[in-house]
C-alpha cells in the first residue's frame, strides 16, 4: 500500500489562489466589455497585446531564474489586463508593450516573483510609460462613443478629461449620471464608476479584497475633497468630481486593493487606506501631471512594510494584555 | 514674511521633490547604503545637516559676492571648498576640545558627511538658482533632512527585502538600487518635468 | 482569549461514526489483567488517597493532554474550583470523546463524583462541542444530574475549554475516556488497557467508534473497519492536528490516539507561493501573523522573530487549512515556536498542566 | 582534480568577472552618483572619464607625498583642494575638447567631480611605503573600472533613450526617453551588476564542468594505458 506522508492539517479549504485570480480577471473582463462598447475593437487588441507581453516576459524571467514556468499562474494575466484599462483607448501599442515589460521585468521578478513584489507591477509600468512617452501621448483621451480604428494612426479630436480640468482649476461641466455611467472621457477602463462599484462589491463579497482598505481610502479622499475643493464649486460636487474623475476609483479598487502590496492586519489596512487617501489627494493637488495616482500608489507601496510592522507591534501589545488577563502573569522574555 | 514662506517652500522642495538621493542620486555609497542600524542613519543625516547649515551661511555670502561676476565657474568651486573646510576644521577642533564624548561618536561620520556630493550639490543648486540667503539656508537644511529620511527609507527597504526570495544575482546592492530607482520614479512623477541642475 | 477566539467553521463529518454503537476490539490477554486488590462495593466510601492510589496503580492517562491522571488529581486536590469532563470533539471526523460519554453515562457520572471529592468542590459539569451540522443522536441537556455545557465557536474550541468564566481558580479538566477508565479501575480494578478512538474518513467503508487495546497495530484496526479503496493517506490523530502514518505495520495505538483516519484524495499541490492575502492572520486564534512568521522562516531570518510571539501558537493548524496556496504555514510556525521557546522565552515550570 | 582547464580559462574569467565584479564603482559603491546621473550619452561618459582620470591621478600623486607627513583630517583637506583645483582645470579642458553644451548636459555634476568619493577615500588609503608606480597603477585601474561602467551604461541609455550614438542618429523603431532620467540610472546600474554576477556564475559553472570533463578524459586515458 502506498502511503504518502504530509504535515497536518489533512483537510484543506476548497478556496485556491487561482480562484482569487480568476475573480479579479472576471471583473476586469467586465470592464473590457464596457470599454469595447465605448471605443470599439481596438480595446480588445490592446488587452490581448498587453496580456501576451506580460505572459512572455513572465515565462522568460522564470526561465532565467531556473524555475519551471507555469502558464496557469494567472498573476501575469491580471497585470496584463490591468495595464490598458488605465490608458486612453487611443494609446499606441508600443506604450502598452513597454509598460507591460517594465512592470514584469523590473518591478516583479527581481523582487522575487509572484507574491513578493514590493511595488505593484501594473502601477510601475504605468509610471514608466507616463514618464517615457509624456503626458501628450498618455493623457490624450479620445471622445467616448467614437469607434477607433484597430490599426494605423488615430486622428481623433482630443478632449480634455475632467481630471485635466480639475488640475487646471476649472469645473468640469458634466452630468453626474453620465459620469456614473462612464460616459465621459478618461482612461478606457476607469470611467465606468457603477460597474467598478459592482466589481468592488463582488470582490469584497468573495473576500478577495477586504473591505477595510477601500472604505478607508474612499472616505478619506472624499473628506479631503469635501474640505479642500480645488475650484470654486459646491463641496458635494467637488467630492463627486474628485472621486469619479481619472483613475482614482479604479485604482482604489484594483491597484490599492492588490493583496500582495497591502498591509495584512485590519487596523494596518485602515491606517494605510487613510494615509493613501491623503497622499493621493496631495499628489493630485500639487503634482504637475494630469493624473498622479499611480505615482502615489508606488510611494505608498514602499510604506507597506512600516505599516505592517507597526500593526505587529500593536497586536503584540494586545496579546500581552490578553496573556495577562488570562494567565495572570506576563509573557516571560529573555533579557 | 514671504521670505520665510520662501524659506519653508524651498526646504520642503529639497526634502521631498528634489530629494538629494532619490531625485539626483547624490551622496550614496556603500557606507550609507548598508547601514548597520537606523541610529547610524540618523547620525549621518544629523552631521550632514549640521555641517550643511553652518557652511551654508558662508556659501550664501559667497554667492552674494559672486553675483553677476564673470568667471564664476573658475573660483566658485574652490571658494565652496574653502567654506566647507573652514566649518569642518572648526567643528573638528571644537568637538575634539570641548566635547570629546560627542567627538568619539561623530568621528567616523564627519569626513563622509562633510565632503559629500549631496552637500555640495545643494550649494551648487543654490548658486545656479541664485537663491538669496534664507533660501540657501533652507535648501541646505531641507537637503540634510531629506538625506536623513532617504537613509532611513533605504535601511527599512533592506529589512523588507531580506525576507523575500530575491534571485541570487540580485541580492544586496542591485535589488536595493532597483528599489531606490522605483521610488525615485515615483518622486519624479510628482515633479513631472526636468530637474534643475 | 476573548477577542482573539476567531476560529473557522468546519464541516463536521461525525456521522455515521457518531451514532453507531461503540465496538470493543480488544486483545483478551491485556483486557483481563486487573490490579491486585479486591473490588470495592460502594465507591463513595473511598478516601481521597485511595482514589489517587487506584488511579496511579491503574496507570490511567488522560487522552486530552497525555498526562498521568493521578498527577492531575494530586495537583488539584482540594484546590480546584470546578471539575470539567472534557468531551469537546472540535475536529472533523472525530467523535471519540463524545460518543463514549453518551454510552457510558453512569461511569462518567461516578468518576466525576470521585474527582469532585478529590478536588473538594461541588461544581462539576460536562463540556461538549456545539455541533452545527445535524446529528442523528441528540446530546442531552443534562447527564446523570450533571450540567452539559455546549461550547460554541469555530474550530479551535478545545483551548477555550478551560476558559469559561467560573470565577478565578484552577479547574480540573479530565477527558471523558480517562473518567470512564477511572471508574472502571475503581469498581472493577481494571488497568487502562484500552482507548476510545474513531476510525473514519472517505477511505473507510464502515466508519465507527472503537474501543481498542493499547498497542494494537494501526493496520489491524483499519482491517477491522475495512477500506473502500487504497487510501492515499492514513492519519493517526485528528484531521487537523494528527500526523500522517507512513508504516501501518509498525505504528501502534497509544494512549492519546483519538482517531485513525484514511483519506483517498491527496490534498496537496504546491502551486503558488504566498500571495499575502492575509487570511491566515484573520483566522489565527492566537492573534499571531502566520504569514510573516512563514516568510521569516522560509528565508531563515530568525533573528527578528522575537516580535511575532511565535511561542503563543497553539498548533491548531488553522493557518494551513485556510491558506489558498496550500502552503505548510503551520509547520513553519511550529519551527518558529521552537526557536522562540529556545531563544526568546524563559519557561515558567509550575502549573502548566492545569488550566488556570 | 585537474586544474589545467581552470588555468586555461581563469585569465578570461578574471577579465570578465573582474571588470564588472571587482569594480570600484559597483563593489565599493564609489562614484555611484556620477554613474547614475551622467551616463546618459557617450559624450558625457567621455568627458567624465577624462575628468576623473586627471583628478584621480593627480590627487593620488599628491596623496603619495602627503602620506605620513600630516594628520589624517588635514590630509583630507589637502586632497580636497588638489582635486578641486584639478576639477576647475580639467573642466576648462573638457569644454575645449567638447562643445560648450556639454556643460548643460552635465550640469552640476561636473563641479561635484571635485569631491567624488573614489578620489577622496582612496587618496586617504595611500600609504607612504607603497612605491609611486604602484599607487598610480592602482589609481589607473580604478579609473578604468569607472570608464568601463560609464561607457557600457551610456551606450545603452543613449541608444535606447535618445536614438543616437555620439550624437549620430541611429534609426530605431522606438526610443524610450525615460532612460535619460536618474531613476533609470539606478535601475540600469542594478541590472548591470546583476548581469555581471549572472555571467560570473555561468562562467564558474562552465569551468567546473569543463575541468570535471577533462578529469574524466584523463581517467579514461589512464584506464586505456593500464589495459595495454
Amino acid at each position: 500500500m502506498k502511503i504518502k506522508s504530509q504535515d497536518a492539517p489533512h483537510i484543506r479549504h476548497q478556496e485556491r489562489t487561482i480562484s482569487l485570480m480568476t475573480d479579479v480577471i472576471i471583473t476586469l473582463l467586465l470592464l473590457y466589455v464596457m470599454a469595447f462598447y465605448y471605443y470599439g475593437v481596438r480595446v480588445i487588441l490592446l488587452g490581448a497585446l498587453s496580456v501576451a507581453t506580460c505572459l512572455a516576459a513572465d515565462v522568460l524571467c522564470l526561465l532565467l531564474r531556473r524555475s519551471r514556468p507555469r502558464l496557469r499562474d494567472l498573476s501575469a494575466v491580471v497585470t496584463g489586463l490591468l495595464l490598458p484599462l488605465l490608458m486612453p483607448a487611443s494609446v499606441p501599442y508600443l506604450v502598452v508593450a513597454t509598460a507591460a515589460l517594465f512592470g514584469i521585468v523590473v518591478a516583479k521578478h527581481p523582487f522575487g516573483g509572484v507574491g513578493h513584489n514590493v511595488f505593484n507591477p501594473a502601477a510601475a509600468g504605468i509610471c514608466f510609460a507616463v514618464i517615457c512617452f509624456g503626458a501628450d501621448v498618455f493623457f490624450a483621451y479620445p471622445p467616448t462613443q467614437e469607434k477607433l480604428p484597430a490599426f494605423g494612426a488615430i486622428e481623433s479630436t482630443i478632449v480634455n478629461s475632467p481630471a485635466f480640468t480639475l488640475q487646471l482649476g476649472g469645473v468640469p461641466q458634466l452630468d453626474l449620471s453620465d459620469m456614473a455611467l462612464g460616459n465621459f472621457v478618461g482612461p478606457m477602463g476607469a470611467t465606468n464608476i457603477l460597474v467598478i462599484f459592482a466589481c468592488l462589491l463582488f470582490l469584497v463579497f468573495r473576500k478577495t479584497i477586504r473591505w477595510e482598505m477601500p472604505v478607508a481610502f474612499f472616505v478619506t479622499a472624499a473628506l479631503f475633497a469635501f474640505l479642500f475643493p480645488r475650484a470654486d464649486m459646491p463641496r458635494t460636487l467637488s467630492v463627486c468630481y474628485e472621486l469619479m474623475s481619472g483613475m482614482l476609483f479604479f485604482g482604489g479598487v484594483f491597484l490599492l486593493g492588490d493583496p500582495v502590496t497591502s498591509p495584512k492586519r485590519g487596523w494596518s489596512k485602515v491606517a494605510y487606506g487613510v494615509v493613501a487617501g491623503i497622499v493621493v489627494m496631495l499628489f493630485r493637488r500639487y503634482g504637475n501631471l494630469e493624473e498622479e495616482f499611480v505615482f502615489a500608489i508606488l510611494i505608498m507601496n514602499a510604506t507597506v512594510w512600516g505599516f505592517d510592522m507597526l500593526g505587529e507591534r500593536l497586536a503584540r501589545l494586545v496579546r500581552g494584555k490578553q496573556f495577562e488577563s488570562v494567565h495572570g502573569t506576563k509573557i516571560h522574555k529573555k533579557a | 514674511m514671504e521670505l520665510f514662506a520662501q524659506f519653508f517652500v524651498t526646504a520642503l522642495t529639497a526634502v521631498a521633490v528634489e530629494n538629494a538621493v532619490f531625485a539626483r542620486a547624490l551622496g550614496i555609497n556603500k557606507t550609507v547604503l548598508f547601514m548597520k542600524s537606523p541610529k547610524m542613519g540618523i547620525l549621518y543625516g544629523a552631521v550632514l545637516t549640521w555641517m550643511g547649515v553652518l557652511s551654508s551661511f558662508l556659501v550664501a555670502i559667497v554667492n552674494v559676492l559672486l553675483e553677476g561676476r564673470t568667471g564664476i565657474m573658475y573660483i566658485r568651486a574652490p571658494l565652496f571648498s574653502i567654506c566647507v573646510a573652514a566649518v569642518y576644521i572648526v567643528t573638528y577642533l571644537v568637538a575634539h576640545k570641548w566635547k570629546p564624548k560627542l567627538f568619539q561618536i561623530i568621528k567616523p561620520a564627519l569626513p563622509v558627511c562633510t565632503f559629500n556630493t549631496a552637500l555640495f550639490g545643494a550649494f551648487y543648486i543654490s548658486s545656479t538658482g541664485s537663491y538669496h540667503f534664507l533660501q540657501t539656508v533652507g535648501y541646505t537644511l531641507g537637503t540634510g533632512v531629506g538625506y536623513t529620511l532617504a537613509l532611513l527609507v533605504i535601511y527599512f527597504a533592506r529589512k523588507r527585502l531580506a525576507i523575500s526570495p530575491v534571485p541570487r544575482s540580485f541580492r544586496g546592492l542591485p535589488i536595493l538600487l532597483l528599489y531606490i530607482g522605483l521610488l525615485s520614479l515615483a518622486i519624479y512623477g510628482l515633479l513631472g518635468h526636468g530637474l534643475p541642475s | 482569549m476573548a477577542i482573539f477566539s476567531k476560529g473557522i467553521v468546519l464541516a463536521q463529518h461525525k456521522e455515521p461514526a457518531f451514532s453507531r454503537p461503540i465496538v470493543r476490539f480488544v486483545s483478551t490477554h491485556t483486557d483481563t489483567r486487573t490490579i491486585g486488590q479486591p473490588p470495592v462495593e460502594n465507591p463513595d466510601a473511598l478516601e481521597v488517597e485511595e482514589i489517587i492510589d487506584i488511579a496511579r496503580a491503574a496507570a490511567i492517562v488522560d487522552e486530552r493532554d497525555g498526562k498521568l491522571l493521578y498527577r492531575k488529581l494530586v495537583r488539584s486536590r482540594s484546590r480546584a474550583v470546578a471539575v470539567v469532563c472534557d468531551a469537546v470533539d472540535d475536529e472533523p471526523y472525530v467523535s471519540s470523546k463524545i460518543s463514549p460519554l453518551l454510552k457510558f453515562r453512569q461511569e462518567v457520572a461516578g468518576a466525576l463524583a470521585l474527582c469532585q471529592r478529590v478536588a473538594g468542590t461541588d461544581n462539576a459539569f460536562v463540556m461538549v462541542y456545539k455541533m452545527t451540522t445535524g446529528l442523528e443522536t441528540r446530546i442531552p441537556r443534562s447527564l446523570e444530574g450533571y450540567r452539559v455545557v455546549r461550547l460554541g465557536g469555530g474550530y479551535p474550541a478545545e483551548p477555550h475549554a478551560g476558559r469559561l468564566n467560573l470565577g478565578v481558580g484552577r479547574k480540573l479538566i479530565v477527558g471523558a475516556g480517562a473518567l470512564i477508565h477511572l471508574y472502571r479501575a475503581v469498581c472493577a480494578r481494571k488497568y487502562q488497557s484500552t482507548v476510545f478512538l474513531t476510525v473514519a474518513g472517505n477511505g473507510i467503508s464502515t466508519p465507527m467508534n472503537l474501543e481498542v487495546s493499547i498497542g494494537m497495530k494501526v493496520s489491524q484496526v483499519l482491517d477491522r473497519c475495512g477500506f473502500v479503496d487504497e487510501p492515499a493517506r492514513v492519519v493517526c490523530g485528528g484531521s487537523m492536528t494528527g500526523c500522517a502514518v507512513s508504516d501501518l505495520e509498525r505504528t501502534c495505538v497509544h494512549h492519546t490516539t483519538r482517531a485513525i483516519l484514511a483519506f483517498q484524495e491527496y490534498e496537496r499541490d504546491f502551486y503558488y507561493n504566498c500571495i499575502g492575502c492575509g487570511r491566515c492572520e484573520q483566522v489565527c486564534p492566537a492573534g499571531l501573523n502566520p504569514m510573516y512568521i512563514h516568510r521569516f522562516v522560509e528565508n531563515s531570518f530568525f533573528a527578528s522573530l522575537a516580535r511575532f510571539d511565535a511561542h503563543l501558537c497553539t498548533g491548531c493548524g488553522t493557518c494551513s487549512y485556510i491558506c489558498p496556496s496550500r502552503l505548510d504555514v503551520s509547520a513553519n510556525v511550529a519551527i518558529a515556536k521552537k526557536y522562540a521557546i529556545d531563544h526568546f522565552i524563559e519557561s515558567d515550570g509550575e502549573g502548566d498542566d492545569l488550566e488556570d | 582534480m585537474n586544474l589545467s582547464t581552470v588555468r586555461k580559462y581563469t585569465k578570461k574569467h578574471s577579465v570578465v568577472a573582474g571588470l564588472l565584479l571587482k569594480n570600484p564603482v559597483v563593489v565599493l559603491g564609489l562614484d555611484l552618483p556620477f554613474v547614475i546621473a551622467t551616463s546618459t550619452s557617450l559624450r558625457n561618459a567621455a568627458a567624465m572619464s577624462i575628468m576623473l582620470l586627471c583628478i584621480h591621478m593627480f590627487t593620488l600623486l599628491a596623496a603619495r607625498f602627503t602620506a605620513g607627513r600630516m594628520h589624517r583630517w588635514l590630509r583630507m583637506l589637502c586632497h580636497i583642494f588638489v582635486s578641486t583645483i584639478m576639477m576647475v582645470l580639467t573642466r576648462a579642458l573638457v569644454v575645449r575638447m567638447f562643445h560648450q553644451d556639454i556643460l548643460n548636459s552635465l550640469g552640476m555634476y561636473i563641479y561635484l567631480m571635485g569631491v567624488n568619493g573614489m578620489t577622496i577615500y582612496q587618496a586617504l588609503a595611500v600609504k607612504r611605503k607603497t612605491p609611486l608606480l604602484q599607487v598610480l597603477a592602482a589609481a589607473f585601474q580604478n579609473v578604468l573600472g569607472f570608464v568601463l561602467v560609464m561607457f557600457l551604461l551610456s551606450f545603452v541609455r543613449e541608444l535606447l533613450g535618445n536614438g543616437t550614438l555620439w550624437g549620430v542618429v541611429i534609426p530605431l523603431p522606438a526610443v524610450f526617453p525615460g532612460l535619460l532620467i536618474p531613476f533609470s540610472g539606478f535601475i540600469s546600474v542594478g541590472f548591470l551588476l546583476a548581469f555581471g554576477r549572472f555571467l560570473n556564475k555561468r562562467v564558474t559553472a562552465f569551468l567546473i564542468t569543463e575541468s570535471a570533463r577533462t578529469d574524466l578524459r584523463y581517467a579514461q586515458l589512464r584506464g586505456e594505458n593500464r589495459d595495454d
